[in-house]
Parts: structure tokens; C-alpha cells; sequence
């Protein structure tokens, strides 16, 4: 496969940084580059490393509550450094308390994530959807 | 200014605690005189050093929940809920996370949308920007010893704000609040903003108010071998001392093997009571952290991992121990599934209460080595600083003698990969440049031989990660698939 | 018919079987050379004995939950939903309460009414109604082994028709499915009928199939002292053996304190090895129960319970361990809590697979004490039937040497009165006419004593209540309200 | 108090004999008459006993679960022994599973019962009610 670039991290004041390193091991291990700013990442920083490496996806994860915020606006900014069209993920635990998944799944794909995942979720699933998202045959 | 372990002056502290102060608008109304006064005026069952004086005594161990919440009504709500439908003993209030990086800013939009949404937006109470009165509010409505839990590199501000509030324990240290919970933050900062904190106990103690001082045993809670987590704890322990500190809880976060976790325990208090012995009256208490690393998403294997959490406390006398919730897997919980946690904890602690783990030659071999292993780190921490702890704890992370695994922190050398043996026990798989002996470097290898032999395989990363996800998916060990 | 430890011979055996199979309708569907070719071609998975031996080898605790409703279909959802949600390794099928005192025709009035109610009105699956067919029809849908667990005196008929139906494990035994389960039944009846079902699963075994049989543990379930429960186990287990029984196992209930369970655990195998060993082939597995008292009411310290049971299985090594449910204290669980005791169970069970009680002065004392009891009261079981153990022991329990608490059956002395000891193992407070030497009896009377200090009150009855109660309200031990 | 006679046991198949050992303790503490007929009681049992001893109330038990059928004609062959106005309580785990308790005990009520208990009552609360439905002063 060709290499593909993404981008990934731990958003806003996150400092969960155990499943990050092992979500990187993962995405390296199919054979993505993988550009990690590790956590207590802005989103500037997710951006300008995504246009620094000409990246083919932003994935951001989110652990400790506070997703909801420290993600707004997110795709907006993509759109204004000229990444339209990058592919956009987004993960974990992101919000306050046990909620019903499905209306938090919807808000964020109404904030512009072209796929977001609950808690527990194994780095199996967004590999392989990732490589279908980028068209990476195997 | 240049650090060093030695107790401030109140001149010195009295300097940088009119900047401090000025942090937030919040910090104008601390009146450390008028503080001491109203700490005067609690309850004694508020005050955390008494409780824990009491439970040590009774050999009893205490229960206490996480939780905080953005607004002040809510939050008291909350603890009064986990106070009379958990039967937490102590108290906490979980600090939010933009605070703990000093974003108040950020912290105040969280309150505001919070009001808004009818919800809390943040994943912990903002005491900072509540405000002292505010802290008096949520302390005057409860029956129990409050407690500050955060995860704050800087917690100068928050700590005269929660303080001069009523709170009567402060979690924390300069490093156990910085490795794992910032990512640029030098150790020298860290250490000296913690002294500051240090130093403020201190003076309440001088003016005859205890404050309780707990270092945060868990570090990163994944796979952290006990001496690496007790070097910092004693460390810190000493920190907190030399500045005036009299009242310290050493805290240790659960591995899973039980031999281990009552190892660490014993040690922990018996390394500390050694390495303090020349602070005169230093009350050591101990609190066991119910496993901090991923857990299961289905609340009845939660319920399991939770009750053997509670388990080993009770068998291994810690004075406290901080439980988790059915919810743990899906981020902060319900006040419900919180009680829930609390009150599985609680008839397990009270069905162990009249009984401990007996000893035996492998529970006396493990606290050996537990032992041997944080007196060679800590022996070159004291001559890399030429004595002065403080120094030689800089120096220790740049030299990777002091590591803790799986840390965001850049000024953490991060070359520890730990791993479980075949009993479950964690051991160092790649030890860095901790300054082992030969005896202990074997010892660890054999034992992860020992299980890469009955596993077919040879011991590497992929281990270590089976054994980090192992107990959400239900294993302590994490076995290669079959 | 004159009770003797004998194997008794075919010719017998099939002239009382025809009488048995005339009990009620469904027992003329039984054909004995029929089952044997049933049984040969069940897979080696729905094999208890098979199940059990391979645990054994790998030192690993099965788990398996009560469960049984009226009708079939229903009852077969039930156990596939414990099988798939609870991750159950073995299955039962708990009996109903009317076929356990052989009331056929009200069991069937169940039947009737849970089909119009579309609700389970009996709080078990009437085997023998339902007959060979239906046994046969749960055992084909699902895929793991299926025993029989009941409570039936005279439980001849549904033997016949369970095993034949392919269950493949059977419990009780003619004093634990008597004393606990009867009033009016008396001991030489119990122990013929029970030979029956021993010389019929003797049967299958000389025709090379495996039936596994449990002499039932906890007997009344209520601070039972292990020595009482284990004389009855063993006794069981020879009686079962004389018959031909080849696979075997025995059963303690929890009593909470760990040292205790863990001691009584290896020294109920031991034990059995040792009067076993004159039978050659005798596979010996053990389970342990989950305690049996009281459970709170609140679902969140029944977790507790539940989890503490399943980690002192796993820390004692028993071979499998019945669990139970969240809704212990409310009666017959839903099938989602009780999956849900299943998987805090296994979460356990599994988090501790490697682990293990280590030995230590504590609990080679506590194994000798159990041992030196057990031991004294077979002895005189033995010489009071002049060596023959079923004769002995209908005069045994005449004379109160073999003695339960708390038991309905008159036919039982109940003079005993067990309290738990300041750590919570349970102790005789009274012995009745148990056949103890002065230096067990002193052991007792010195540990109860001790606890009265504690407690600065006399040891007495009210201390028992507060002991059988104190589970239910969180604690081991039924410590005085202050 | 004046000595006021209660008939107390376990109804239908049911064995569970420790409650019932201890319920009679406190009732005999209480300062009642107890005779108590022990577990494996059919409904005559109960009805006799009270006939024999001129009692003023029957405690029924049940803790496994068939005590809605075993119950069912309780009180109308209390009547047509000439105990229409005999105290009747009932108490325990009255149905198979976890059901809501309000209907559990209409429906007990509705069969003729006085009282009905839920799992996990404290004696204290039956010895109680009962002083007060037989007029026992203290």
C-alpha cells in the first residue's frame, strides 16, 4: 500500500497518554505514517501538522470528558487552513457522564467528524475504516 | 530562585504568594488569619488528619470516592448523595481539568455552558474560579473530611483558594502532579511551586491547623512497578516534610496480584516511616487505589474488578482506599453508578475487616524486593543531588534514574517497559537506567521468563500491551490469544 | 429392605426400578440401553466429568449458575442466555420445589398456570413431568454440560429421567438432600433411595458412561462449621462409591473468612483422597459455593458478596463454584442478574487464575483443626455402625454425632450452635454431642472467647442471630450495635 | 400484656428453616405464645393448629417463591373453620423473581391477608403491627 499521512493526539487539556501511544503502535503496525503531537494538543497544533505533512487524516481522541468543547469549531478551522477534504475522526469517552451513544455520535458528525467512535473501542475498527475512507487496497 | 530542600522562609514564601494570589480575581479573598480562625471552627470529623489518626488506630479502612461536578449547587448535591447513599467516609472534590492546567478562562466558559445546558460540561468542580466562599458553602453542607483531588503541575492558586476554604487534605506533589499529567512542564517548576504548597501547609500547621498532604500514588496507573511509584511517593513525602508538612497519606495504586499489592503496602509505610524517621511527629497513613488502568465496559465485570480492589485494601490495611465505578469504562459517572462503587467497596471492606493477609516467605520476599529496589534508586537520587533530594530528583529524570512508564512528560526519560509475570505481579521487562544491581535485574528477568516460557514466546511490547488491555477484557494477565 | 454400605446387585437394582419407573407417566419413556447409545454420542463438551477433569489438570475454577423455570422452551432460553451473557462454563437445571417433595400433580398445576400467566410460576424446571423427551430437547440446544440440582429426598424417578434425558451430573446425596430439605423423612429411607440413584449412575459407569455426582456442600447454608459439612461429604462420596459412582464432587459453602474457606477447601480433598482411597478410579473435583445466607438487599453490596466468594474460589482452587446473583436477597434472580453474578464472577475469577492462597502457620492449623474434627466424627460413625458407614450414620445422627444446624429434619439432633470467632471463621459455640477431644473442644471455646471479649458480652444465642443477619447488613461478623 | 397466641410456619414445599427459627425467638421475646409448626406446612396445618390453640393470628412464611399458589384459598378455609376473624399476615419472597412490590401485595391483600411483608423485614416490624391489630398496650 502507498503511504498514507495522519495525524493524531489527544485534544485540549487531556492528559491521557497510555492508549494514545498504543493507538500510534497500532496505526504503524498497518502501515500508516503517523504523525502523534501527543496530548494536551490544541487543535491549531493538529492542524498545522496536518498541513506541514500533508496529511490524509486528522484523528482525535478524547478521554476525559470535556470532548465536547475542546471540539467545536474543529472542522471550520480545517476548512480555513485549506483542509477540506481531509478525513476527520474523532474518539473516546467525550462527554460528561454515561449517555446514550447514537445522539453523541450525531452531534458529532453534525460538527463536521466523518467518524466517531464510543469507549472500547480496538484500533482494528478505525484502521479499517480508514483504509477504506482513503481507498487503500490491501 | 534555586531549588533546593530546604524549608522556605516565610519571608520568601510571603514574596511569591502576592503574585500568587493574583493569579484570578478568585485569589483576593484569601485571608490566610481569617482562614485560620474558620479552620478552628470545624468539626473534627472535617478534619481529614483526625479521621485518619482514628482509622489507623482501629486498623480500620476508610472509603472515599472522585467526583466533582462545574456548579456549586450540583456538587454539593453530589458528595451528599455518595455521603448518604454510598456511605463514603471522606470526601472528595475532583477538580476540573482546564483548572488543573490553570485555564480559568476556559474553566468559566465550562460553568457558563454548564448553567446553559443544565448539565455539568466539565468533568470536575472549578474551585478556583468558585471562589473561597463558594468552597465554605460546599464544606458547611457535608458531615465529612473534604479533600482536593486534581492533577495540577501548578496548584499554588488552588491550593490557598481550597484551603483557606475549609478543605483539610490536598492531593499532589510536584512530581506525581506533573509526569503523568503534563507534557512540558520541567521538574525543577514542578517541585518548586509544589514547595510553595508545601510551605502554605506548613504554616497552617505552624499556626496549629492540620492539613492533610497526599502524594498521588498511581502516577500514570498502568503497569507501574511499586518502586517506582513509592520512590516518588517517598520522595515527595520528604519534600513535603522539610517545608512543614505533619500529616502525609502515601498512596500506592493497585497492580492486581495480591502478594504484590499487600507487598507494596507494607512497604510503602515501612520504607516511609525509615526515610522520615528524622521529621519529628509526621503522621503516615496510607490509601490503596482501587485499579486505575482500563477496565471492562460491562458494570458487572466492573463490579468484580472494583471488589477485588476492595479486597486487598482490606487485606493489605490500607487506611483509605479510592474506589471506581461501574461507569469507569464510559468517563466520568453517574452520581448513582458512583454510590454503587462506594457501597460494593464497603461490604467488602467490612466482611475483610477482622481479617489480613498472613505472612508468609513470598510476601516477605516481595517486600524485600520492593524494598531494595527503591532504597538503590533513591541512594543515587540523594548522591546526584550531593544530598539534597530536591536537586537530585532533577538530575535522577534527566538521567533516567528516576522513570516513570507510559508518562506524557517530556522531562521523563521514558525507557521503563513493565510487564506482568506469570502470577500477574508486574515486573520491569526493560528496567531504562534505573540503578539496579545485578540481583534485581535477574530477579525481574527470570520472572518474565518464567511466563514467556509457559506462554510460548518471548517477552516483548506486545506483552506489555496484551497486559494493558488484559483486565478490560476480563484477564489480569494478558495471554496471547489462542 | 435392610440399609448396608453394599453394592447392591442388578437383580435388586431392577426389581425396586420398576416400581420407580411406575411413580408417574413419564417414566416409562426411560430405556436404559437406549440412553447408553444417547450418551455415547453426546459431544465430549456437554461431558461434566470430562469438563471437571481438565479444569483440574489446569488448576483453573469453572463457574456455573442455579437456574430453572416451568417450561421447556423457556427454560432452554434461560440457559443459553447464561451461557452467552454469562459466560457460564457449565449449566444446571435447578428443579422446582413440588417435584422436589414429589408432588407431581401440583408441579404440573405449575406447568398449567405459568402457560396462562406467561410467567414462571415455579421456581424450577419439573424434570420429571416434562420427561425424557424434553430433558433431551434443553440438552440438544445448548453446548455445554447440564447436571441436575434439586433438593429431593427420594429422587429416584427424576435420576432416571434426567439422566436418561442426557444430563450428565447429579446432586445430593441421602443426608444433604435430607436433613435440609426434609422434616418427616427419615435417614435410613433417604440413604436407600439415594443408593438406588448411586447403583443406577453406577450402572451407566460399568456401561462406560460418565455421570458426575455432587454430594450437595452447604447443607442448611447457614454457618455451617466446615468438619460437620465435610463428615457429610465424605460419608456421601463412600456411599456413593460402594454403588460404583466413579467421578465425584464435593461441595463446601463459603463461610466468609478466607483463611478458613481456603483450609477447608484442601483439606476436603485431602480428606476425601485419603477415605477414598480403597475405590480404585475415583476422579475427586470440588466445588464451592457462593455464600448461602443472607445477602443484602442492595445490589451494589451484593456485587461485594458475590465477588468475594468467587476470589476466595479462585484462591482456594476449587474446581468450579456455583455463584449467585445480585437479586440473592429478593429470591429467584431475573435472567440478566443472574448472568450478571456469572460475569462479576468469571471478571474474578479470571483476574486471579494465577494467583493463590499461600500457605502459612494460620492455614496448616485451621487444615489440621478441620482434619482432627472431621476425623473424630467418622470414627465414631464407623464404630457405631461396627464399620459399616450407612449404618453408622442413621445412628450417628440418632445419637447427635453427626449433628446439622438449623436444619427442618427431625430426624436431626440440632443441638448445635456455630458462631464466628473474632476474624469471622465459624466455630462451635456449642458442640451438641460431637464427638470432639478436650483440645479441639477448647480450640472452639478459646476463639469464641476471645470475640466475647472483644465485643465485652458473653458468647450466646444472640450472638448467632447477629452473626446470620450480619451479611445482609454488610458485615462478616454480627458485632453488637453500639 | 396479657398472653395473646400466634400460629406461625413455612407454607407449601418450602424448607427454608433459619428465618423461621429466628422469627420465633423474637416473637417469644416479644412476649407471644408461639406454637410454631416449622417448614413443609400445608394450609390445615396452619388452620388446625390455630383451631387447637385458640390463636389470635397466623404468620405464614414463604422465601421460595411458589407462595402465590400455596396461598391461593388461605383465608376462605380460614372462615369455614370459624376463624373469620384470626389476624393473617404473610411475608417473604412471595413470587417467582424480582417484581415490583406494590402489586405483590395488593394481590395478597386482595386474597384475604391482614399484612404482607417484602423480603428482608425485620421482625421488629411485624411484632409491632401485631400489638397494635390485637390492641396490646405495653
Amino acid at each position: 500500500m502507498e503511504d498514507k499521512t495522519i495525524v493524531m493526539g489527544v485534544i485540549g487539556s487531556d492528559v491521557h497518554a497510555v492508549g494514545n501511544r498504543i493507538l500510534q503502535e497500532a496505526f504503524e503496525k498497518a502501515g500508516f505514517e503517523v504523525i502523534n503531537i501527543g496530548v494536551l494538543a490544541p487543535q491549531e497544533d493538529f492542524i498545522n501538522a496536518a498541513v506541514e505533512t500533508d496529511a490524509d487524516a486528522i484523528l482525535v481522541s478524547s478521554l476525559y470528558g470535556h470532548g465536547e468543547m475542546d471540539c467545536k469549531g474543529f472542522k471550520e478551522k480545517c476548512v480555513e487552513a485549506g483542509l477540506e477534504d481531509i478525513v476527520l475522526y474523532v474518539g473516546g469517552n467525550l462527554v460528561v457522564g454515561k449517555q446514550d451513544w447514537e445522539p453523541v455520535k450525531e452531534k458529532f458528525l453534525d460538527m463536521g467528524f466523518d467518524r466517531v467512535y464510543p469507549p472500547g473501542t480496538l484500533p482494528e475498527e478505525p484502521i479499517a475504516d480508514l483504509k477504506e475512507d482513503l481507498g487503500i487496497e490491501e | 530562585m534555586e531549588l533546593k530542600n530546604e524549608k522556605w522562609s516565610l519571608d520568601k514564601f510571603k514574596e511569591i504568594r502576592e503574585e500568587v494570589l493574583q493569579q484570578w480575581p478568585t485569589g483576593k479573598d484569601v485571608d490566610f488569619e481569617e482562614a485560620i480562625e474558620y479552620h478552628n471552627n470545624l468539626p473534627e470529623e472535617q478534619i481529614m488528619a483526625e479521621k485518619l489518626a482514628e482509622a489507623k488506630e482501629e486498623d480500620v479502612t476508610l472509603i472515599q470516592p472522585r467526583a466533582g461536578v462545574a456548579l456549586i449547587d450540583e456538587h454539593i448535591e453530589l458528595l451528599k448523595f455518595l455521603r448518604e447513599e454510598g456511605q463514603a467516609d471522606l470526601l472528595p472534590s475532583t477538580i476540573d481539568s482546564y483548572t488543573r492546567q490553570n485555564n480559568y478562562e476556559e474553566a468559566e466558559a465550562g460553568i457558563e455552558e454548564s448553567r446553559e445546558e443544565g448539565r455539568s460540561m466539565l468533568n470536575g468542580f472549578p474551585a478556583v474560579n468558585h471562589g473561597v466562599k463558594a468552597c465554605r458553602e460546599v464544606v458547611e453542607a457535608l458531615d465529612a473530611p473534604l479533600q482536593v483531588r486534581h492533577g495540577t503541575p501548578d496548584a499554588r492558586l488552588l491550593a490557598e483558594i481550597t484551603l483557606a476554604g475549609g478543605f483539610t487534605d490536598y492531593e499532589g506533589g510536584g512530581l506525581s502532579y506533573n509526569i503523568p499529567y503534563a507534557k512540558n512542564v520541567s521538574i525543577e517548576q514542578t517541585l518548586l511551586d509544589w514547595q510553595y504548597v508545601d510551605r502554605l501547609i506548613g504554616y497552617y500547621e505552624e499556626n496549629g491547623i492540620k492539613i492533610n498532604r497526599e502524594p498521588f500514588g498511581p502516577l500514570t496507573g498502568t503497569l507501574v512497578p511499586p518502586s517506582v511509584s513509592h520512590s516518588v511517593a517517598i520522595i515527595e513525602g520528604l519534600l513535603a516534610a522539610e517545608q512543614g508538612v505533619k500529616n502525609i497519606t502515601l498512596g500506592y495504586g493497585q497492580c492486581g496480584n495480591l502478594v504484590q499489592d499487600v507487598a507494596a503496602l507494607q512497604s510503602l509505610e515501612e520504607l516511609a516511616e525509615e526515610y522520615l524517621a528524622d521529621y519529628e511527629d509526621v503522621m503516615l497513613t496510607t490509601v490503596f487505589h482501587q485499579w486505575m488502568g482500563g477496565f471492562p465496559q460491562d458494570e458487572a465485570q466492573a463490579f468484580g474488578v472494583i471488589s477485588w480492589g476492595a479486597a486487598t485494601a482490606a487485606l493489605g490495611k490500607a487506611t483509605k482506599v479510592i474506589t471506581k465505578t461501574p461507569h469507569e469504562a464510559m468517563g466520568v459517572p453517574t452520581k448513582e453508578a458512583n454510590a454503587e462503587g462506594l457501597r460494593s467497596t464497603k461490604q467488602v471492606i467490612n466482611m475483610l475487616r477482622d481479617q489480613s493477609l498472613l505472612s508468609n516467605d513470598k510476601l516477605e520476599e516481595e517486600k524485600e524486593m520492593i524494598k531494595q529496589e527503591t532504597k538503590q534508586i533513591l541512594d543515587r537520587v540523594f548522591e546526584l543531588g550531593n544530598g539534597d533530594v530536591a536537586q537530585g530528583t532533577v538530575r535522577a529524570f534527566e538521567a533516567g534514574v528516576l522513570d516513570v512508564p507510559f508518562a506524557p512528560s517530556k522531562y521523563n526519560a521514558g525507557n521503563l517497559l513493565p510487564a506482568r509475570d506469570d502470577d500477574g505481579a508486574v515486573r520491569f521487562l526493560n528496567h531504562g537506567n534505573l540503578p539496579f544491581s545485578d540481583e534485581v535485574v535477574e530477579f525481574h528477568q527470570e520472572k518474565l521468563e518464567a511466563r514467556g516460557k509457559s506462554e510460548g514466546r518471548e517477552p516483548n511490547f506486545q506483552m506489555v500491551i496484551d497486559d494493558i488491555y488484559a483486565i478490560g477484557k476480563g484477564r489480569l494477565v494478558g495471554r496471547p490469544r489462542s
